[in-house]
């Protein structure tokens, strides 16, 4: 057991060192050079050649790499072109936000979308099902952001829930702060899970049609029991894998959303980075979410093992 | 062939895939006369008709240079048919090519092949077109091609999956016996046979690219003005959401019903599959 | 990579001999590297123009033997054998053996259009002689493998591996998918077309009481060792190894008759 | 006369036109009975036999004629009255001992789900009662198996599982689904073994379903012969299998390849 998350973290960082060097390589071939850049094309060739020392680029391509990912793994991200202030507290500071949306949005989908998702395959096929069913269709159709606008116009600008645009920073007020991001949260939310319930409607659908299910059912089990003591497990196998990956998506998600409700996270800083080309902030960002990304697979895996008891076996030995 | 066309269309006969069928028949229609002709020239502006609410003579209402948003909503249409159907084209043939190849034969390249597509795919997908973007910045052709390879780890996902599938099914050894080259067994044998799973995620491919290209032209990235897309007119209208509630409501039930429609298609075509 | 002709790494000493193995070893590393042995040093001899029974429960390593000879599965070490060009197989699942994507005319023509330089017409002409020697009707070619039968199929899958008329045939459980009834006829087809073609035949079972009549000679095997073989009669009637005898009174037959 | 079956009837309605699946089947199964009932795929076996242990979908289907078991006809009890009958006076086991086990339950809760559902007893004595039957069906280290999961057994140990489970509350009626079909010969062997004698100790009465006539031959009392949801032919195995009536009751014994040694 203890073996297996070894080799598994293992491969996880394996995994990020790729990431990380696919990401440094890549902002490496772009054409344009930074220091040019930054002091615009009417510097002095000396000038230039004096920052290019100073900001390391003069250093062999592996060598700058190298100590790139020593100092990111101590939290240095480096230092940012346009703002000149260290990279970290830059986005340290916008991460409290992200954190706090992505949390939200991912415990109203989980919250949410299990009932809903039983209670159609449930009724599968039936009136309820198949009007339940089109209408989840079309909420998975409706982007994030264009719910954002929606209820920026009807519980903002019609009903006055909220003040549009008046976002208010976690330092001022905390409910103040978390009050403002559950409208957006919402916003992340809904298509998220529409595309759960979809998926555990499937799931149960499919678990129902299994011989167990069959050999519950002589035993004497009512459909209930049939449903939350058999079936239940076995669906949420395929939705943990879907949730694990939607974590990432909604943090890319409320890159979009952020712009909506003009909140300054995470999302406004990547954004303005990249039109600045501003790329320490931006690599960092990027391996921010990698993080995530990996962290999220190791969870997921976790998971997993607790479900499923066949993938412990696979293993093992 | 006449018969064959029509024995596809009973197959095909439900619900979900008229209703999907039509609605995108309808956009495709409109992306295509938006190629020629729109009621009104998308880019003249007319003080008078600022803001303007629907009316007949513009039905959708104009925006805040006064522009037709009918015609404005129609060019947007068109473009973001365009990008999605060269996205998809771009991920769909990669993935199948990578998903072949890695499902039939397996073993050690298959292993590389998915470590670095599970990445690539757990990795949201607008995020990725952004860090290409950020690289090559931010035009049409570029947000193409950076959704497109975007949009690759999850076409090889599910071609791998059911090549995996049908590799171990006894007619694929069946025609290696018979003296088939692997290249024959993959694009003769097999693919055939995971045609309909192929349609029904290249549909689904049409809905993630409608859903991503919106996102980003919303950002500002993607086609830039003064030529119309969908993202970028609903950011606009955000400004004008108290006085202009239609200018953001239409191109948005544009994007929506563009969505509703190949997720329609590509539901009707798995329920005919598993019939 | 192309199945079905096997290099010999050794020759047999008699020409009669098709297929021969010595001391031939199989194993199979799982994810964790770890590896069992499947064919355990086997030594064989497969006789030109009969019918070899080779018995034995799940996990006994009768597929992968056949797959050794099809060199669909790499050995270990031993040397092997195999006198005949392009040997064909008939699997036991007749539902998954044919390609449902295509017209059985089509799948039947593969083999003639992959190995052959027959025209179309020639090659029609070839699949419905074959049709009807299966005892199948013409009109079957058009159909697609999910409007025919469990037996139909099977008959299309016999039809189609003797397409080039093989030396070697191997029938993985050819009939155990199949009702009882529908068993016996196509047990009879591929006795008559052996009788008529004169090949080869491997014939893998687990139903003792199917190769008593079906088979020339019987090889019993158990976790990859050959732990007995020789004609049925003799052996049902005086079995050597106690893994036989239990086999034969699992089956219900008991030294008397049944 | 424990169960009697009058003139069963059963279509199925989900496609364009009904199809009848089993027309006008009447028979009984007395005490400690094993009762036979053989056929080919579509001859209607499986579905007589699951129509008697309740596990025929209620919709999309039409169902007449009666079963009756101790004075009440089960096609017409109510759902809730029916569920108090199964696992508790009707059991059964089926084809796949792969997947009728649930793969993410232990095997202990599982044999003892029908203690909890039917008794009242405190999780202690199910445990007690249900390692006592793991025992029974011959598993050494019944403790290790009532903690362990479907996939860490083999199929011959999961079915005895499911026989453990089924006749947990001494049920009056054991369905059998081609029980051993899935099953290697040997283990095969095995398994009727221990039907047989589940069937000799505790006088449970056996529906065998199977379409493997040597092995009806030898196992069981009297037997039912299926053709297209109709009885053709029934009565004793004996006198059946020696001197068969109906053509096609003959054909099926002819196609029992015939082992004669001399």
């Amino acid at each position: 057991m203890n073996n297996y998350y070894f080799k598994k973290i293992l491969s996880l960082l394996a995994t990020l060192l790729v990431i990380s060097f696919l990401v440094f390589s890549a902002f490496e071939i772009i054409p344009g050079d930074p220091a040019l850049s930054r002091l615009g094309t009417n510097a002095t060739p000396e000038r230039i050649a004096a920052l290019r020392a100073e900001m390391g680029l003069d250093k062999p391509f592996l060598f700058r790499y190298f100590l790139w990912v020593v100092e990111c793994v101590k939290g240095n991200f480096g230092t940012s072109y346009s703002y000149n202030v260290p990279v970290m507290s830059m986005i340290g500071e916008k991460l409290p936000i992200t954190i706090t949306l992505t949390l939200l949005s991912m415990s109203m989908t989980m919250i949410i979308s299990v009932p809903l998702g039983i209670a159609l395959a449930k009724y599968a096929h039936r009136t309820f099902d198949k009007v339940g069913f089109i209408a989840n269709q079309t909420i998975m159709s409706v982007p994030a952001f264009f719910l954002g606008i929606l209820f920026t116009y009807i519980f903002g600008l019609v009903l006055h829930w909220f003040k549009p645009g008046g976002y208010i920073s976690y330092k001022q007020s905390i409910p103040g702060f978390i009050g403002f991001l559950i409208v957006p949260a919402i916003a992340i939310a809904i298509p998220k899970c529409a595309m759960s319930i979809k998926l555990l409607r499937a799931a149960v659908l499919q678990e129902a049609d299994k011989d167990y299910v069959r050999t519950a059912y002589s035993r004497g089990n009512s459909t209930m029991q049939v449903m939350y003591r058999h079936v239940l497990k076995n669906a949420l196998i395929p939705l943990v894998t879907f949730w694990g990956m939607a974590v990432a998506d909604v943090i890319a998600g409320s890159i979009v959303i952020e712009q909506v409700f003009n909140i300054p996270g995470l999302g406004r800083v990547l954004l303005t980075s990249i039109s600045n080309r501003d790329y320490p902030v931006v690599e960092a960002v990027i391996l921010l979410i990698a993080v995530v990304v990996v962290l999220m697979d190791l969870v997921t895996d976790i998971l997993y093992r607790r479900i499923d008891p066949r993938v412990r076996r696979n293993e093992k030995g | 062939m006449l018969q064959s066309i029509r024995k596809t269309l009973k197959k095909y006969n439900n619900f979900f895939f008229n209703v999907g069928m039509i609605i995108t028949l309808v956009f495709f229609v409109l992306a295509v006369v938006g190629c020629f002709y729109t009621p009104y020239n998308t880019t003249e502006m007319n003080v008078a008709l600022k803001n303007s609410s629907p009316a007949l003579a513009h039905i959708f209402g104009c925006d805040n240079y006064g522009r037709d948003i009918f015609s404005r909503v129609m060019e947007g249409i068109r473009n973001t048919f365009f990008i999605s159907f060269f996205t998809v084209m771009i991920g769909s043939l990669a993935g199948i090519v990578i998903g072949a190849i890695s499902g039939y034969y397996g073993g050690k390249l298959d292993e590389i092949l998915m470590r670095i597509n599970d990445v690539m795919f757990a990795f949201p997908s607008v995020l990725l077109a952004l860090v290409i973007i950020s690289l090559f910045g931010s035009g049409t052709m570029v947000v193409t091609l950076a959704l497109g390879i975007a949009f690759i780890p999850s076409f090889a996902r599910i071609v791998r999956s059911e090549y995996k599938k049908q590799a171990a099914l006894d007619y694929v050894q069946s025609a290696k016996l018979m003296g088939a080259k692997d290249i024959r067994v993959i694009f003769v044998h097999i693919l055939p046979n995971i045609l309909p799973v192929l349609v029904s995620s290249v549909m689904i491919g049409f809905n993630n690219a409608v859903l991503a290209e919106a996102g980003l032209s919303y950002l500002g990235i993607g086609v830039q003005p003064p030529e119309a897309s969908l993202g970028r007119m609903l950011s606009e209208a955000q400004s004008y959401l108290f006085s202009a509630p239609w200018y953001a409501l239409f191109p948005g039930l544009a994007i929506v019903f563009m969505v509703l429609g190949f997720s329609m298609l590509a539901e009707g075509i798995s329920a005919a599959k598993s019939r | 990579m192309s199945l079905g002709s096997v290099k010999a790494s050794y020759i047999p000493d008699s020409p009669d001999i098709l297929v021969s193995g010595r001391e031939i070893t199989v194993s199979f590393s799982d994810r964790n590297e770890k590896r069992t042995t499947v064919l355990d040093g086997l030594d064989f001899d497969i006789y030109r123009g009969e019918i070899l029974g080779l018995a034995g429960e799940s996990g006994s390593g009768k597929s992968t033997l056949a797959k050794t000879i099809l060199g669909m599965v790499k050995y270990d070490s031993g040397r092997l054998y195999v006198g005949a060009d392009k040997p064909q197989m008939i699997f036991q699942d007749p539902y998954s053996s044919l390609n449902p994507a295509k017209k059985i005319s089509w799948i039947m023509q593969e083999p003639l259009r992959l190995g052959t330089n027959l025209d179309k017409n020639t090659r029609k002409q070839k699949v419905s002689e074959m049709l009807s020697s299966v005892g199948l009707s013409d009109e079957i070619g058009d159909h697609k493998p999910n409007e025919l039968s469990g037996g139909q199929r099977q008959r299309v899958c016999i039809g189609t591996a003797l397409m080039r008329n093989p030396e070697l045939l191997i029938a993985d459980e050819p009939v155990s998918a199949l009702d009882v009834t529908v068993q016996a006829q196509v047990l009879e087809l591929m006795k008559s077309l052996h009788k008529k073609h004169g090949f080869t035949m491997l014939f893998i079972s687990h139903d003792l009481r199917t190769m008593y009549n079906f088979c020339d000679r019987i090889m019993i095997l158990q976790k990859g060792k050959i732990v007995e073989s020789g004609k049925p009669d003799e052996m049902y009637r005086n079995p050597k190894a106690e893994y036989t005898k239990l086999l034969l009174e699992s089956a219900g037959i008991s030294s008397g008759a049944v | 006369m424990l169960l009697e079956v009058k003139d069963l009837t059963i279509e199925f309605h989900d496609h364009d036109r009904p199809e009848t699946v089993v027309e006008n089947v009447s028979f009984s199964l007395d005490k400690g009975e094993i009762l036979g009932l053989v056929g080919e795929s579509g001859s209607g076996k499986s579905m007589t036999a699951m129509a008697i242990a309740g596990l025929l979908p209620r919709k999309k289907m039409k169902k007449s004629g009666e079963i009756i078991f101790e004075e009440k006809n089960l096609l017409t009890l109510p759902r809730n009255d029916l569920r108090g009958l199964q696992g508790d006076e009707i059991a059964v086991i089926f084809q796949e001992p792969m997947t009728a086990l649930n793969p993410t339950m232990r095997i202990g809760r599982q044999v003892e789900e029908a203690l909890l559902l039917h008794r009242n007893m405190t999780a202690q004595d199910r445990k007690n009662r249900a390692i006592k039957y793991l025992k029974a069906v011959e598993l050494d280290d019944a403790e290790r198996i009532y903690e362990s999961y479907p996939h860490e057994l083999s199929g011959g140990q999961r079915q005895r599982v499911m026989i453990a489970a089924a006749m947990i509350n001494r049920p009056k009626i054991l369905i059998a689904d081609e029980p051993t079909t899935a099953l290697d010969v040997t283990v095969q062997a095995q398994i009727i073994d221990l039907l047989q004698r589940t069937n000799k100790k505790l006088g449970v009465a056996i529906l065998f379903i199977s379409h493997d006539l040597s092995l009806i031959s030898r196992i069981t009392h009297n037997v039912i012969v299926m053709q297209n949801g109709h009885i053709v032919e029934q009565g004793n195995t004996d006198e059946i299998f020696a001197n068969p009536q109906n053509d096609y009751t003959k054909k099926l014994i002819a196609a029992i390849p015939k082992v004669e040694l001399n």
